[in-house]
């Protein structure tokens, strides 16, 4: 090798030495690099445009290629396999707790405000909270209520309906349902079951899905 | 580098022929001084005389002590050890005293500035190696994996149905459980004032004898608050504490109530 | 080329097509990338060792080299061709004697304490060298020793392999003739126990270049 070197500085280097060096060259560097920059930096008497032509066939086809930037040349991995840059993870997780029952009031309430959803989990619900579950479109924004401060109100999505293999929200278990299926406590307080019962079953039941409806003109009575 | 400082032996030879020229911030250390030294014997390190070494170490401290150059203690240490060692070794083995012979430990010392040495030798071809960096390059252009992370979310019928089970059937239950988590009661608080009375020397305010994490919730200070003073009435009334207040609405003060007083 | 991508959720890319990503996987990444890594980002069923194998004769003689480092290979310029890369040439802190000294003891000793190291020098290693080599990311923090006072350790790193050109640290020069000549063995001073204890010495050489050994026995040198 030192050989090479030291003859250069008298007669080119053999051209495929000279593909060598373009090919360390382009590696290396940080950028494009031009010919007359090539040229530059090799010994004296070499022809990087010939060593540059062979180096780029020797590329065809392979993993990376060399290709021209405006002036300059440089080595790029091939479009193709642009796919090995990137790491798709897929993970999956359950719904939070606080997530689940404010997807669940939405769906038996809806359309409902923040502030009923709070109201009625006698928590605050965190933005985190909605904002995941419009993320995950289960739930949309609907119209906004017509009471001061025109509160904006949640109902489920068509995709809510898909993920739980529901044909609509009215296929929802009702109170009663739950209670026979044993997932309500039987032990309901005195005064909360009209509540709870009668109104959801038939008052609300009534105006319920109202956007999924699509009934823009009537205004709901809450 | 030391390399450079001695680079021949001719330097290091007259270094200790012409009563040398001290210079002991030159040195890494004893072992290091040493190793200097023996270059002027010219042999192998492994035939080497650690005898002659010994010596020419001694003189080299004596020269430095009479120019007065302050020496850092473990040339000091080295030049007892190699003083102990001269006489070991100049000396007739004596069948009588324990420990190791004079020539073990030359030859133990032999094999420390050996060691070095290759230490030093290797160093030196490590460094000579092709650097990247310097001699090999890395790619220039690089392209950073860009990692997406998708979370699926999953929930199916019965998370939903239960969640809403358990929202409706959280009120119904309030009659029947007895909510007391904001509730201190005031055998709580006794108990902890009687653990803690026996350190109250002095006045201290009431309010710190709340127990932790009851200060946030105004509810449970609120509980903690009462059922602390009627402890401290009780305790008062036990002839245990003293208790004051400086004006109204001051801070109650309490305070172990000691024999003497009596 | 999507034919190929969607093929391969069934099976694995034609070897030619897993010799082309994994040159994309090494000409994109400045660092050594290891088998698994390879493998995790090829299709599934890929065998990169294989393609590697085929990739590293391609490159023999060419201006760039593919190297083993440890368990991880990397794309370097051959040295050779130094002399085109002043503009690349990166200038690195001059190390002190110490720290050169302390390097290479680390190096031949590993894993060794800091005591084990001052043994050899004969002189206190300053935090300073300590830390100038942790920093270059030449040395590393071991286990901790299983004698009296539970010190760390110290060895090399990948990024020191990778920067001295070794492939292990097995390939370390002279290590051999080091150790034949027992340069290598942590000897106790007779008589003089409190310096070098006993127990420091069995460690040491039970540890001494486990990890070496244990990649001898685990994976297929290639």
């Amino acid at each position: 090798m030192n050989d090479i070197k030291e003859e250069s500085l008298f007669e080119a280097p053999p051209i495929a030495e000279q593909e060598r060096m373009v090919e360390a060259i382009l590696f290396a560097s940080a950028g494009p690099v031009s010919l007359p920059d090539m040229a530059g930096r090799m010994p004296h008497g070499s022809e990087p445009h010939i060593a540059l032509q062979n180096i780029q066939k020797r590329y065809l086809g392979r993993g990376v290629e060399v290709v021209r930037v405006d002036q300059a040349w440089a080595i790029r991995t091939s479009a193709d396999l642009a796919f090995l840059m990137q790491r798709e993870t897929v993970e999956t997780r359950k719904l939070s707790r606080a997530a689940i029952e404010t997807l669940a009031i939405i769906a038996y309430h809806q359309p409902v405000t923040r502030a009923e959803i709070e109201e009625i989990r006698g928590v605050a619900v965190s933005r985190g909270t909605i904002d995941q579950l419009l993320e995950l479109e289960w739930i949309k924004i609907g119209r906004r209520r017509q009471t001061p401060g025109r509160p904006v109100t949640f109902a489920v999505t068509e995709k809510f309906l898909d993920h739980f293999g529901l044909e609509n929200a009215r296929d929802l278990p009702g109170l009663k349902e739950l209670r026979a299926a044993g997932l309500l406590e039987n032990r309901p307080a005195p005064g909360l079951d009209v509540l709870s019962d009668t109104e959801n079953d038939e008052g609300l039941q009534e105006n319920l899905f109202e956007d999924a409806i699509e009934d823009l003109e009537d205004v709901p009575i809450y | 580098m030391q390399e450079e400082l001695f680079e021949s032996q001719a330097i290091s030879e007259r270094m200790v022929s012409e009563t040398l020229i001290v210079d002991v911030d030159g040195f890494e250390g004893p072992l290091d001084l040493l190793l200097n030294l023996s270059r002027t014997q010219k042999v192998d390190l492994r035939k080497i005389s650690i005898l002659d070494l010994a010596v020419q170490y001694l003189g080299f401290i004596e020269t430095a002590k009479e120019l007065r150059i302050e020496l850092a203690a473990d040339y000091l240490v080295m030049a007892a050890w190699l003083a102990f060692l001269k006489s070991r070794l100049l000396l007739p083995p004596d069948p009588s005293e324990d420990g190791p012979s004079g020539d073990e430990l030359a030859a133990h010392l032999a094999f420390q500035l050996e060691r070095l040495q290759a230490m030093r030798d290797t160093a030196a071809k490590l460094m000579a190696r092709d650097r990247l960096g310097r001699d090999r390059f890395v790619r220039g252009i690089t392209e950073d994996m860009i990692r997406r992370k998708t979370v699926h979310y999953t929930a199916n019928l019965l998370d939903l149905m239960q969640g809403y089970a358990r929202i409706r059937t959280k009120d119904d239950f309030r009659p029947f459980v007895m909510d007391r988590d904001s509730v201190f009661t005031m055998e709580q608080a006794l108990n902890r004032m009687r653990g803690l009375i026996g350190f109250a020397g002095h006045w201290t305010d009431l309010a710190s004898y709340l127990p932790d994490g009851w200060y946030e919730d105004p509810k449970k200070r609120r509980s903690a608050t009462a059922s602390t003073f009627a402890a401290s009435l009780e305790l008062a009334k036990e002839g245990k504490i003293e208790i004051r207040q400086e004006d109204v609405f001051s801070p109650i003060k309490i305070r172990k109530k000691v024999d003497r007083d009596e």
